[in-house]
């Protein structure tokens, strides 16, 4: 199973989660990320680059596939205007091995932080805005996993 | 020959003040580089937007490039800073 | 927040999820353990020491909050007798970091395997029944993380 | 002084043939590899659950501890195979 979607609306990560327990893998790995409400954050605004996204996030996943024995991923990325507590992004994955479907999990997010082309514009309560910038921590992480394939 | 169509992210995309625009293909030597380099050239917020390319970051018919890769035969070059999804 | 549970009926995944959504730290990761249906197995039995496993999971809750900075802590164990499809287990973190809340989802699900007093018994369609060995690869795997303090 | 509590798990359970029983409270000194040699001395499924002590884990009182501890004042001691939670 390989489920990506790009999309501005919400989802139902309990859906997610049952689709991939239903691979009958035996474990089933996820993360979640939420927009903190911190410094008078009021909404945070993700652009994305819609003709690149999808393929780009395909990628990934294959990648994923190839280095681990998965039964199936799922990841889900929000853009457009999101308030704190908002989900942002879910990946998950399935597969015979807890460490592969947590590994995975790891491996999708940190590529995804760095690889993806998303970018976060932070609204502040006074009316201030602020674009996102990368941290050099998060492209670290990415090249801790080795280089992939088609990446550049 | 088809026009080069250039596309734009978050800052760059609000410092040149527009999501996209065509302009006449360059020579197909012609790297990512040069071509940031005449855009800002044009001054204003062009200048402001894509003076400093350390800060810039591109894709070529939406696979990430360096910005010394030549721009060949590509339809499309996005200009935008590093990535911040996830 | 820090919620354990040690019990015989199913659990809500997303009720899990959501309360550790709600705390606000950006980050939630969780590992669902479902029974495999292979070789012919028609269920899995889980036997636990009752008087031991509540205190010996919130042990290691404990070392998993003084290890990584984490916003929550969930851990439902199930026992009795388990249909294929059925969970066994969900472990969920909350955190600012995505990497502690992965990480610590590592080290609980690994812990658990290796130091949660349970059993598990097989049966199988043709009435055999085995007792699951332990691995001495969960077993590597538990100590690759250190010692902790009281857990011998 | 309080008898001492042994309580079986997993197939050390079905072997002894009970989940739990009490026995008359031996020397503080006494390990629980003594308690498990004297249990299968019982023979039969006894000997057969408990003969092997590399196959077997303990805890006193509720925690892990290593077959050579000494039981000391400890009211329960248990007696299972290693542990396949998760």
């Amino acid at each position: 199973m390989k489920r990506i979607a790009i999309q501005s609306d919400d989802f139902d990560v309990a859906g997610e989660l049952a689709a991939l327990e239903a691979l009958g893998g035996g474990g089933v790995a996820s993360f979640t990320g939420i927009v903190r409400g911190e410094g008078g954050l009021v909404a945070l605004e993700l652009e994305h680059y819609p003709a690149m996204t999808q393929a780009q996030v395909e990628r990934i996943v294959e990648e994923a596939l190839a280095r681990w024995p998965l039964l199936g991923v799922s990841i889900i990325h929000r853009f457009g205007r999101l308030e704190p507590g908002a989900r942002i992004v879910f990946v998950g994955a399935a597969s015979r091995h807890r460490t592969a479907a947590l590994e995975s999990c790891a491996y999708l997010i940190d590529w995804l932080k760095s690889h993806a082309p998303f970018w976060k514009k932070e609204h502040f309560a006074d009316g201030a805005t602020q674009w996102v910038e990368a941290r050099a921590e998060d492209e670290a992480k990415a090249k801790e996993w080795g280089e992939e394939r088609g990446r550049e | 020959m088809a026009p080069l169509i250039i596309i734009y992210f978050a800052w760059v995309r609000e410092g040149v003040g527009r999501d996209e625009e065509q302009v006449e293909r360059p020579g197909p030597d012609t790297t990512v580089a040069d071509l940031v380099a005449s855009l800002a050239a044009r001054g204003g917020g062009y200048a402001e937007a894509l003076g400093d390319s350390a800060r810039l970051r591109a894709a070529l018919d939406q696979r990430f490039v360096p910005l010394d890769t030549a721009i060949g035969d590509a339809r499309e070059v996005a200009l935008f800073p590093p990535v911040t999804g996830g």
